[in-house]
C-alpha cells in the first residue's frame, strides 16, 4: 500500500512570485527506498519540507498529500511527528543538546515518555548502532561522520515509518558518506522502513534504491527503478545535464550504446559489461601536456607544522615543488592535514622548521600586502566567511577599492568577472541567501577581484551538484589557460582525476605519491576512481569516464 | 577462466581416515564463494589446501588449479600475494604488538621499501577510514577491530582471492555485520574473489555468488543460494535446513507455490507476508513465567559499581539484579555493556567498589573456591580455560573425587551417553573441535550436578546443529530446575531457550523481562524473524518455530 | 575546533618534542657519551657539574617524580658507602681525626663520596633515559642491528597481556572449579599453582600455532626481510647534532688519556690545581651533558617567537 | 565526564553542598572559618590536580593575598590602634587584619569556585534547571552550544578576511569598523545554524506536550543522607551565626573558644573537609584494590 501520495502539488514562496513546485504528483510505496535527484534550486529540499509538515515553509500551497491514505492535514501532529523522520543536510545544524545521550532522549522527552521506557529506547538503540563506547562523549568531540549516525539515531529512536534525508551525507567525507549510506541500508533492510533521499552522490545509494526521480525546476520530469531511469532521461533530452549524475557504471554504458535494455549500476556489473570489449589498445593517442619544468612557483623545503609547542605534528617535512600554470591536487582522507597543509601554503600558519618558497623568496620575508594583493588567493572551505557586506555586489565594489582601483575600473572589472562567471543575477543578493554552487562561484568571483596568480582550494566541491562541479571545472580549466596556478585540496578523486595536472596523496603528514593523474590512479589498488576500478582489468590507465568509453569505443567490442 | 578449479581432490591426515573425499568443483574470478558445513566435516582442511606455505601434511590424490596452472606448479612469492588468508580467532594471527607494524609486516617479510609500505597503507586507510587505528596497541582494540586490522595486513598485498576461515565467529553481530558488509565491499568494487566458511549465513545468502555445502568430506549440494535451499529441501536435508535463515525456513514449509521468489532477507520477507493476508490463530501464551516470590533467592546483586583502573568509566553502574532457584536468564547487550564483568562479579573474581553480590546471602568475592564449588559452576566463552587434565576422562574423575560423588564411574557414563561423547573420553581436550570441547566442559560442569550454571557466550562459533543440540539440552536442565545464567549476544538463541531475559547497557538493566516481552517491543535489538511479523498480518513472534504452529490450517497442504 | 582535537589527541599519544622529537639513535648516543665519560672522569669537579647538568635535564624532561623516588635510595646507599669506606678502609695518609682509637682517613672518604657522585649520575642519567627512550625506540635501534632478537622480543611484547588475559580467565574458571592459589594449604596451592600453569601453556601453545601459520601465511621466512622505518634521519638535522656530540666526546676521550680530569686518591691524595686544560674539558662535558637542554631551550624560543 | 568519588552524590546534593559552602564563607569574616575553608579548600583542590599545579596556583594567590593585605589598609583607616601614619594617613592594625582576612576570604573563594566548576559540571546544572523548568535547560543547551559556534565562525572569518585585503587599512578606526563587521557576520551565521536547530527541535516534536525530562543520575540513600546532614549544619549556621559573626574594627572582636563554639567550628570544618575525605577514601580504596588485583 502507498505511504505517501501527492497529487499534482504546486507551492510558491511567501516572499517570491516564481513557483518553487508546480503539478507534482508521485506516490511512494511503503517499504521502498525512492531517492530524489536534480540540480541545486530545483525544488527537492521544499518537497521534502511540504512532506514533513512541521517544516512546512511558509508559501501558498495547493493540491493534496495523503499520509497512508489520508489528508496530512487531518492527522495529529503527535502521530506525525514519530512516524515521520526527517534528517537535514548538516550535521552540526541539527543537534540540539550538547551530549549523545541527551541528543537520543531529547524526542522522546518531547514525546512525553517516562524515564524507564526512554532508557530501554536508548538501550536497544545504542546496542543496534554499536554507539556505547561514544554514548557519554560530548558533541563537540565527534566526527563529522559520527554527528550525521546520531542524527539518524536520534531520529530513528522515535521509531519513524517513513524517514525522509535531504542529502545527508554533503557534507561529509566519502568514507563517512558510504559508511552512512550502508548504514541506511542495512537499515532498509533489516527493518524495511520507507526511506525517502535526496542525494547528489548517487554513485553508493543507486544498487540500494527501489525507485529514482528526478526533478527539475520544480517537477518531476523522469521517475522510474535505477536500472532504467538513465533511458527516460535520455529520452527527454540525449545530453541532459543530469545524466552526470548517475553512476559510473551507468554512465559507461549509454556513453558506449544506445541500448535500450536494464543498464549496469554496480561497479561490479560494469566490469562484467565492460568485459566484453577487446583491449589491444591500452593508450589514447592524447596530446600530453608537457610538463614544462622551470622554476617551481611555490615550493615546500621539508614543512614541519604543529598548532602549539605541545601539539602533535600535522605536517611532517612535507616537500613539494608547484610549477607555474598547472592544477595541483592535493587528494587524502579526513582528518587533520590537508587543510593545514593549505594554510601553509597560503601563508596563513608558518612552519616551525624547514620553509616555504614562493617566486624563489621565503614565505616570511614577504608583507601581507605583497602577499594577497595580486599574488596569493585562498577559498576556504566555507566560503561565507568571505563575505562581510549585505549584498554581493557591495562586497565586490568594497575588494575592488582596496585592491585600489578607480571606480571606473572598479566597474570594469566587476564587469569582467560577472560576464566570466555568469552570476549577473545574484549580484544584488544576500551572499548567504545563494545556493551551495552559486557561492562557491560568487566567492571564486570576489578572489579573481584580486587578480591573483595562484589560487587555493579547499574542498570546493564539498556538498555542491554535478552541474555546478561541471560549471567549477571549466571555470578552473579557463583560469589556468589565463595562466593561472591552482592548487587543490579534495576528497574528490573523479573530480581530481578530471582536471588536475598533478596529483598528491596527503597522508600521515606527508604527501607522498605525486604523480600526473593517469599514473597516480593506475598505481593505486583501493583508493582510486569508480572508472579506473571497472576498467583497470582492461585499461590500466583510465581513470575518468570519458577516458573509459574513448577507450571502449577505439577498441570496439570482442566478437566471441 | 575458473580462477580455482578443484578435481577428485581427496585428502587424509597420516595414519586418519580420508578427510576429504573426492572433491570438484570450480572458482570464477569474482565470485563471492560460500562454505558450509558441520563443524570437523574437513571444511578447514580443504581451505588450508589452497594456501601453499600452510598447507597440512597428508597424502593428497587429486589436483588443484589455480589460473589453470597446478598450484605446486607456482612460484611460492607469487601465491603469497595473489592469495590471502583470514583465519578464526583474530587474536592468534596478530604478531607484532602495534597496528602500524603488524599491517607492514607481510610487506617488510616480503622486502618492500619503506616508501613502498607508506604509500600502500595511505592508499588503504583511505579506503577504510582507519586513521585513528593506526597508531594503537594491539591491544588496545576490540575484537571487531582486530579482525578487520588482520584483513587489512591481507589486503595490502594486492591479493586477487581472498579466503577467510569463519572469520566472523568470534565476534559480535554489530562487528560481524560490520566485517562482511565490508567483504561485500571489496568483491562488489574490486570484483575480488571472496572464499569464505561461515556458520552464520543469514547476511551471506543474499550476497553469495555460489554456496557449497559440505558433509562427511564430499561436497553435498552446490549452486546459487536459492537453488541450494530448494535441493536442501528436496533432500530434505536436516544438517543443512538448519542453515536456512528463518523467514526461508517458514516460506518453504508454509508456500505452496515455489514459483514466486524466495525471500532471503528482512525486507523481501515483509514483502513476501504481505501477499499473505490469511487470518491466524490468536497467538497461545507465552512461556509461564514462574512466581519470583516463593522461590528462595540464588544470586543478589544490589546497585553494585565497578570499575577498572580509577579514572576509567564504570563498567557496572548501579547495578541491582536478582536470580531465584530455577530461573533461567539470559544477558543480552552490545559490546562493553558489561555483560562478562557481572559474570565475575557472580562467581565473585572482582569485588565491586560499592553495592554488594551475594550467593545464598554471603558475599561472593570472600567464598573460598571450595564453598563456591559446591554452588555454582562457570562454562567460560573458550573451553580451554576449562581443562586442568591430559584427558576428558581423567578431568571427570577428579571432578567426581572433588565432590565426593558415589557411584562416579556410572555417573560417568551415563552423562557421556548424554552427551555423545564416550569417543573423546581418552583424548586431549586440545584435539576435540571447538563444539565437542564446550559439550565436554559442560558435561564435566553437570557432572558436580550444581545447583547453579553460568555461561559467558555459550554458543559463539558453534555450527546451527550444535546449536539445536545445545539448546534443547539447557531446557531439559532448565525442567530439572537448575538455574542458568548465560550471557550472550544471540537474541535468537535466547528467544529459543531462555524464560527471562535482560538487556544490560552501560552497566545497569535497561529492560527485565520474558524475552517476548524484552524483544517484542523492540524496533531493532530483536530477531530478524521478529522484524519481518511486526505490523505484518501475522501476530509478533519471535522464532520461527512459533510460526510453524501458528500457521493457520488452510494455508497448509 | 583544532584546539580541542588535538587536545583529544594529546591525551591518547605522548607527543615527542624537544629532545624527545629527535631521532632515537641520537639520543641513544648521547646517553651513551654521557655513561661513558661519567664512568671514566672520576674528578669530582666534572661529576659534580654532571650531576647538577642532569638534574636540570630531568627536570626539563619533568621526570623529576621519579627522579625523587630513586634518589631517596641513591642517597641511603651513597651514606652507606660513605661511612663503611671511611671508616673500614684504612688506606691513605692524610689522618683526619681520630675516633675510639681508629684513623679516620681523608682518603676513603674523598674516594666513598666520588663513587657516590658516580652513582648518582649514573642513575640521574638512566632515569632521563627511561623516559625519553621509550620501549619502542630502544627497540626500534636494537632491531637495526640485531634483526631477529629485536623481532622476538616484540613477539614476547605482544604476548605478554595475552597470557596475562589468559592466566586470569583460568584462574577465575578454575577458581569456581575449586582450585584456587589463594586458598587451602600450601601444598595444594602448589599443585593448582603447577595445574595453571599447564593449562596455560597447553592453551597458549595451541594458539601459537595458528599465530605461526599466519607468519607463514604472509611470507615470513621467505627471503630478505626489509624494515618499516617510522622515523625519519635528516642528515642536516640530525647528523649535525650527532657530529658535535662526538666531536666533543672525543676531545674529552683524548683528554683523558693525557691524563687529565682524573685524581688518584691511593696512596696520597693531592688535588691538583684546575689547568686551563682541565678547564677545556670541563667546558666540553657540560656542553655534552646539557644537550638536551639546549634543543629544549631551541625549541622554546622558537615557539615563543612563532607566537 | 568526571564522575568519581565526591562527584558520585546526586547533583541536587552537591549543588546544596556548594551553595552551603559558599554562604558560610561570604557571610562572615570569621577568621576560624575562613582557615578552615581556605585549608579545605586547597586541599580539595590539590587531590584534584598535580602537586605542581597547587604550587603555582598558591604561589599566584599568595601575590594576590599581599596585595589585597596591603592595599585595604592604604584606603581603609576605621580602628583603634594605629601603627603608624603613611602621608598622614593613620595605618591601623585592625584594618591591617582585615585586610588579610579578605585576602584570604578572596582566595578561599577562589579555589573553591575552581573546585566547583569542576564538580558541577554543565550537563549537572542542565539536570537542576531541567527538574526545574524543561524549557530552561533546552534554552541554556541552545546558549551553550552558541557562543563556541560564534568564537569558532569569528576566528574562522578574520583569518579569511586577512587574505582578503583585512590587512590593508592602518587607520584604527578602519579596523575597529571592520571588527564590528566580522562579529556582526559572525554571529549571523551561528543564528542561521540556531534557526535550523530550532527546525529540527519543532520537527522532533519539541513544544506538541509537556516535555518529560530523561536523566542519568540517580538519588540513592547516601544522597538523602548527605542532603539531610548540609539541611542539618545549615540550620545550626543560621542558629549561631551571631557568635559565629566577625567584626574586625573599631577594634577586634574577641575569639571566644567556648565547648560548644569548638564544636560548632569542628562540625563547620567536617563541612569543609567532606569532598576532600571522600575523595582521600577513593585514592586509598585503590591503593588497597591495586594491590589486590
Amino acid at each position: 500500500m502507498e505511504i505517501f501520495k501527492v497529487e499534482n502539488v504546486n507551492f510558491t514562496f511567501a516572499e517570491s512570485s516564481k513557483r518553487a513546485l508546480n503539478a507534482v504528483s508521485f506516490t511512494i510505496q511503503q517499504g521502498s527506498f525512492a531517492v530524489l535527484f536534480g540540480a541545486s534550486g530545483s525544488g527537492k529540499t521544499t518537497l521534502l519540507q511540504l512532506l514533513k509538515r512541521e517544516l512546512t515553509p511558509n508559501g501558498k500551497r495547493d493540491g493534496e498529500i495523503f499520509y497512508k491514505g489520508e489528508l496530512l492535514e487531518d492527522i495529529d501532529a503527535k502521530t506525525l511527528v514519530s512516524e515521520i523522520g526527517f534528517v537535514m543536510q548538516k550535521p552540526d545544524d541539527q543537534i540540539v543538546m550538547d551530549t549523545v545521550w541527551h541528543e537520543l532522549a531529547f524526542g522522546l522527552e518531547n514525546m512525553g515518555l517516562s524515564n524507564a521506557q526512554i532508557r530501554k529506547k536508548i538501550a536497544e538503540m545504542t546496542s543496534y548502532f554499536g554507539m556505547g563506547d561514544w554514548f557519554h562523549k560530548k558533541i563537540s568531540e565527534l566526527s563529522g561522520g559520527q554527528k550525521q549516525l546520531l542524527n539518524l539515531a536520534s531520529i530513528l529512536i522515535m521509531q519513524p515509518k517513513v524517514l525522509i534525508l535531504d542529502e545527508p551525507t554533503s557534507q561529509l567525507d566519502p568514507i563517512a558518506a558510504t559508511e552512512f549510506m550502508q548504514t541506511l541500508h542495512r537499515l532498509h533492510e533489516d527493518t524495511g522502513v520507507t526511506i525517502i533521499l535526496v542525494e547528489h552522490r548517487l554513485e553508493d545509494v543507486f544498487q540500494f534504491a527501489s525507485d529514482i526521480m528526478l526533478i527539475e525546476n520544480g517537477s518531476i520530469i523522469a521517475q522510474g527503478s535505477p536500472r532504467i531511469i538513465g533511458q527516460i532521461v535520455k529520452k527527454i533530452n540525449e545530453h541532459h545535464i543530469m545524466l552526470e549524475a548517475l553512476p559510473t557504471a551507468t554512465r559507461i554504458y549509454y556513453g558506449l550504446s544506445t541500448f535500450t535494455n536494464e543498464s549496469p549500476i554496480t561497479i561490479r556489473e560494469g566490469m562484467e559489461f565492460i568485459g566484453n570489449y577487446k583491449n589491444e589498445i591500452q593508450e589514447l593517442p592524447r596530446n600530453i601536456i608537457e610538463q614544462k619544468i622551470d622554476k617551481p612557483i611555490l615550493a615546500m623545503k621539508d614543512c614541519w607544522f604543529r598548532y602549539g609547542r605541545d601539539f602533535p605534528d600535522i605536517v611532517k617535512g612535507v616537500s613539494l615543488k608547484i610549477q607555474k600554470g598547472e592544477i595541483f591536487c592535493i587528494l587524502g582522507g579526513n582528518g587533520a592535514g590537508k587543510t593545514t597543509l593549505l594554510k601553509l601554503l597560503a601563508g596563513q600558519c608558518k612552519p616551525y622548521k624547514g620553509y616555504v618558497l614562493l617566486h624563489d623568496k621565503k614565505m616570511k620575508k614577504y608583507s601581507m600586502e605583497q602577499l594577497y594583493k595580486k599574488n596569493i588567493a585562498l577559498l576556504p572551505q566555507n566560503p561565507k566567511t568571505l563575505f562581510l557586506q549585505s549584498t554581493i555586489r557591495e562586497d565586490y565594489e568594497v575588494t575592488a577599492k582596496l585592491i585600489g582601483f578607480d571606480k571606473m575600473e572598479a566597474s570594469l572589472q566587476i564587469e569582467r568577472v560577472m560576464k566570466m562567471l555568469h552570476i549577473e543575477s545574484l549580484m544584488d543578493m544576500h551572499p548567504h541567501s545563494v545556493s551551495g554552487g552559486e557561492l562557491q562561484k560568487i566567492a571564486i568571483g570576489k578572489l579573481l577581484l584580486l587578480q591573483p596568480k595562484i589560487l587555493l582550494l579547499d574542498e570546493p566541491t564539498k556538498g555542491i551538484d554535478v552541474f555546478a562541479k561541471k560549471q567549477l571545472q571549466q571555470l578552473l580549466q579557463q583560469l589556468r589557460a589565463q595562466g593561472m596556478t591552482i592548487i587543490i585540496v579534495t576528497h574528490d578523486m573523479d573530480f581530481a582525476a578530471e582536471i588536475a595536472d598533478c596529483c598528491g596523496l596527503y597522508f600521515d603528514g606527508e604527501v607522498l605519491a605525486i604523480d600526473v593523474p593517469k599514473s597516480f590512479f593506475a598505481q593505486n589498488n583501493y583508493y582510486t576512481t569508480a572508472a579506473n576500478k571497472i576498467a583497470r582489468q582492461l585499461y590500466p590507465n583510465a581513470v575518468t569516464c570519458e577516458d573509459v568509453i574513448e577507450l571502449c569505443i577505439a577498441n570496439g567490442l570482442d566478437k566471441k | 577462466m575458473a580462477l580455482f578449479k578443484v578435481n577428485q581432490l581427496s585428502f587424509c591426515y597420516p595414519g586418519e581416515q580420508p578427510l576429504l573425499k573426492d572433491i570438484s568443483f570450480t572458482i570464477e574470478e569474482g565470485d563471492f564463494v560460500v562454505l558450509c558445513g558441520p563443524s570437523g566435516c574437513g571444511k578447514s582442511t580443504l581451505l588450508r589446501l589452497f594456501i601453499q606455505p600452510i598447507a597440512p601434511i597428508g597424502e593428497l590424490t587429486g589436483d588443484i588449479y589455480y589460473k589453470g596452472q597446478e598450484l605446486s606448479q607456482w612460484e611460492s612469492r607469487t601465491l603469497l600475494e595473489e592469495i590471502g588468508f583470514v583465519m578464526q580467532n583474530p587474536d592468534n594471527q596478530i604478531v607484532m604488538d602495534e597496528v602500524m607494524k603488524e599491517i607492514v609486516f607481510a610487506l617488510e617479510n616480503l622486502g618492500y621499501s619503506t616508501f613502498e609500505m607508506r604509500k600502500r597503507v595511505a592508499e588503504m586507510v583511505h579506503f577504510f577510514g582507519i586513521e585513528h587505528l593506526l597508531h594503537k596497541k594491539v591491544a588496545e582494540l576490540s575484537g571487531g577491530q582486530k579482525q578487520i586490522i588482520n584483513l587489512l595486513a591481507v589486503l595490502l598485498l594486492k591479493p586477487r582471492v581472498l579466503i577467510l576461515d569463519e572469520p566472523t565467529s568470534q565476534l559480535d553481530p554489530i562487528a560481524a555485520k560490520e566485517f562482511l558488509s565490508i567483504l561485500a565491499r571489496l568483491n562488489e568494487e574490486f570484483g575480488m574473489t571472496i572464499i569464505i566458511v561461515e556458520h552464520r549465513l543469514e547476511e551471506l545468502f543474499a550476497v553469495a555468488d555460489q554456496i557449497l555445502m559440505m558433509d562427511e568430506g564430499r561436497i553435498q549440494i552446490t549452486g546459487t543460494s536459492e537453488m541450494c535451499i530448494r535441493q536442501v529441501y528436496e533432500q530434505q536435508n536436516a544438517i543443512f535446513k538448519s542453515y536456512v535463515p528463518s523467514i526461508t525456513k517458514l516460506f518453504m514449509e508454509m508456500e505452496n507455490d515455489y514459483s514466486q521468489c524466495m525471500p532471503l532477507s528482512v525486507k523481501e520477507g515483509k514483502r513476501w507476508l504481505a501477499t499473505k493476508n490469511t487470518s491466524f490463530i490468536s497467538k497461545p501464551m507465552m512461556k509461564s513465567v514462574a512466581k519470583q516470590t516463593e522461590k528462595e533467592l540464588l544470586i543478589e546483586m544490589n546497585d553494585v559499581y565497578f570499575q577498572y583502573e580509577k579514572k576509567g568509566r564504570f563498567v557496572l553502574k548501579g547495578l541491582s539484579l536478582s536470580v531465584c532457584k530455577g530461573d533461567f536468564l539470559a544477558i543480552v547487550g552490545g559490546n562493553g555493556c558489561g555483560k562478562s564483568t557481572l559474570l565475575k562479579a557472580c562467581i565473585g573474581s572482582i569485588r565491586p567498589q560499592r553495592g554488594f553480590v551475594k550467593l545464598l546471602g554471603n558475599h561472593t568475592y570472600k567464598l573460598h573456591s571450595k564453598e563456591l564449588s559446591q554452588q555454582l559452576a562457570y562454562l567460560p566463552q573458550n573451553p580451554q580455560a576449562y581443562f586442568a587434565h591430559t584427558t576428558i576422562e581423567k578431568e571427570m574423575q577428579e571432578i567426581v573425587k572433588r565432590h565426593q560423588i558415589s557411584n562416579g564411574t556410572e555417573r560417568i557414563e551415563a552423562i557421556c551417553k548424554e552427551f555423545n561423547i564416550s569417543h573423546l573420553l581418552h583424548r586431549h581436550p586440545e584435539d576435540c573441535s571447538g563444539g565437542e570441547m564446550q559439550r565436554a566442559a559442560l558435561a564435566c560442569i553437570l557432572l558436580g550436578n550444581p545447583q547453579l550454571i553460568m555461561m559467558d557466550e555459550p554458543t559463539k562459533g558453534m555450527d546451527p546443529i550444535a546449536k539445536q543440540q545445545f539448546a534443547d539440552l539447557l531446557q531439559n536442565l532448565h525442567l530439572r530446575n537448575t538455574t542458568i545464567i548465560m550471557v550472550t549476544h544471540d537474541i535468537e538463541f535466547t528467544a529459543k531457550v531462555a524464560n527471562s531475559c535482560m538487556i544490560l547497557f552501560n552497566g545497569e538493566v535497561a529492560v527485565q523481562g520474558t524475552p517476548s516481552e524484552v524483544f517484542t517491543g523492540n524496533y531493532f535489538y530483536t530477531t530478524p524473524f521478529n522484524r519481518i511479523t511486526r505490523n505484518s498480518c501475522m501476530p509478533e513472534m519471535l522464532t520461527v518455530e512459533e510460526a510453524f504452529d501458528l500457521w493457520p490450517a488452510q494455508v497448509r497442504f | 575546533m583544532i584546539q580541542t582535537s588535538s587536545n583529544r589527541i594529546r591525551r591518547l599519544i605522548i607527543i615527542d618534542t624537544g629532545f624527545r622529537g629527535l631521532h632515537p639513535l641520537v639520543q641513544l648516543i648521547y646517553y651513551t657519551c654521557m655513561a661513558i665519560l661519567i664512568m671514566l672522569y672520576n674528578h669530582p669537579y666534572f661529576l659534580i657539574i654532571c650531576c647538577f647538568v642532569l638534574i636540570i635535564v630531568n627536570i626539563m624532561l619533568d621526570s623529576w617524580v621519579k627522579l625523587l623516588k630513586w634518589m631517596k635510595s641513591i642517597l641511603f646507599l651513597g651514606g652507606g658507602i660513605i661511612l663503611l669506606n671511611t671508616f673500614l678502609v684504612t688506606k691513605g695518609e692524610t689522618v683526619l681525626w681520630i675516633i675510639g682509637g681508629r684513623a679516620i682517613m681523608l682518603e676513603p672518604l674523598l674516594f666513598s663520596f666520588i663513587t657516590m657522585l658516580m652513582l648518582m649520575a649514573i642513575l640521574l642519567l638512566f632515569v632521563a633515559f627511561n623516559n625519553t627512550l621509550n620501549g619502542q625506540k630502544f627497540l626500534y635501534i636494537f632491531s637495526s642491528f640485531f634483526q631477529r632478537t629485536a623481532f622476538f622480543t616484540m613477539l614476547a611484547m605482544r604476548f605478554v597481556p595475552l597470557l596475562k588475559m589468559r592466566l586470569h580467565e583460568i584462574s577465575d574458571v578454575q577458581r569456581v572449579k575449586g582450585l584456587s592459589i589463594s586458598h587451602g594449604s600450601i601444598k595444594e596451592r602448589a599443585q593448582s599453582g603447577m595445574l595453571f600453569l599447564q593449562v596455560l601453556l597447553t592453551w597458549s601453545l595451541t594458539d601459537a600455532i595458528d599465530t605461526a601459520d599466519a607468519m607463514k601465511a604472509r611470507g615470513y621466512g621467505t627471503g630478505e626481510i626489509s624494515k618499516y622505518k617510522p622515523y625519519r634521519f635528516i642528515w642536516k638535522h640530525e647528523g649535525i647534532i650527532i657530529g658535535t656530540i662526538v666531536s666533543l666526546f672525543g676531545i674529552c676521550i683524548v683528554g683523558l688519556l693525557l691524563g687529565y680530569g682524573r685524581l688518584e686518591i691511593y696512596p696520597k691524595y693531592n688535588m691538583p690545581p684546575l689547568t686551563l686544560v682541565d678547564a677545556l674539558l670541563l667546558f666540553c662535558i657540560t656542553i655534552i651533558s646539557a644537550f638536551p637542554l639546549i634543543i629544549e631551550g631551541r625549541e622554546a624560543l622558537k615557539w615563543h617567537y612563532l607566537k | 565526564m568526571y564522575l568519581k568519588g565526591f562527584a558520585m552524590f546526586h547533583p541536587m546534593v552537591l549543588f546544596f553542598y556548594f551553595l552551603l559552602v559558599f554562604v558560610i564563607l561570604l557571610s562572615t569574616l570569621n577568621p576560624v572559618l575562613l582557615g578552615v575553608f581556605f585549608v579545605s579548600g586547597v586541599m580539595l583542590f590539590s587531590l584534584l590536580h598535580t602537586f605542581r599545579k597547587t604550587l603555582s596556583e598558591l604561589f599566584f594567590y599568595l601575590f594576590v593575598w599581599l596585595l589585597v593585605t596591603l592595599a585595604i589598609p592604604l584606603f581603609h583607616h576605621n580602628g583603634m590602634t594605629i601603627l603608624f601614619f603613611l602621608n598622614d594617613n593613620p595605618m591601623t592594625l585592625e584594618s591591617m587584619f582585615l585586610g588579610m582576612a579578605i585576602g584570604f576570604l578572596i582566595i578561599s573563594f577562589a579555589f573553591w569556585c575552581k573546585n566547583y566548576s569542576l564538580y558541577i559540571t554543565s550537563d549537572k546544572i542542565l539536570y537542576l534547571l531541567g527538574t526545574i523548568q524543561p524549557q530552561l535547560a533546552i534554552w541554556y543547551t541552545l546558549l551553550l552550544r552558541f557562543i563556541p559556534q560564534c568564537k569558532r565562525n569569528f576566528r574562522d572569518i578574520q583569518s579569511t578576511q586577512k587574505t582578503v585585503g583585512f590587512y590593508a587599512t592602518s587607520s584604527l578606526f578602519e579596523r575597529l569598523f571592520g571588527f564590528v563587521k566580522i562579529i556582526k557576520v559572525a554571529f549571523l551565521l551561528s543564528v542561521e545554524q540556531t534557526f535550523s536547530q530550532i527546525d529540527s527541535m519543532k520537527a522532533r516534536g519539541y513544544g506538541l506536550q509537556k516535555r518529560t525530562h530523561f536523566s542519568i543520575y540517580k538519588f540513592y540513600i547516601w544522597d538523602c543522607v548527605c542532603l539531610v546532614w548540609l539541611i542539618v549544619i545549615g540550620i545550626l549556621f543560621l542558629l549561631n551565626f551571631k557568635e559565629l559573626d566577625f567584626y574586625y574594627e573599631p577594634s577586634l572582636k574577641a575569639l571566644t573558644l567556648t565547648k560548644e563554639m569548638s564544636l560548632l567550628y569542628g562540625i563547620l570544618l567536617s563541612i569543609g573537609l567532606l569532598p576532600a575525605m571522600i575523595e582521600i577514601k577513593e585514592l586509598v580504596k585503590w591503593k588497597f584494590l591495586k594491590s589486590k588485583m
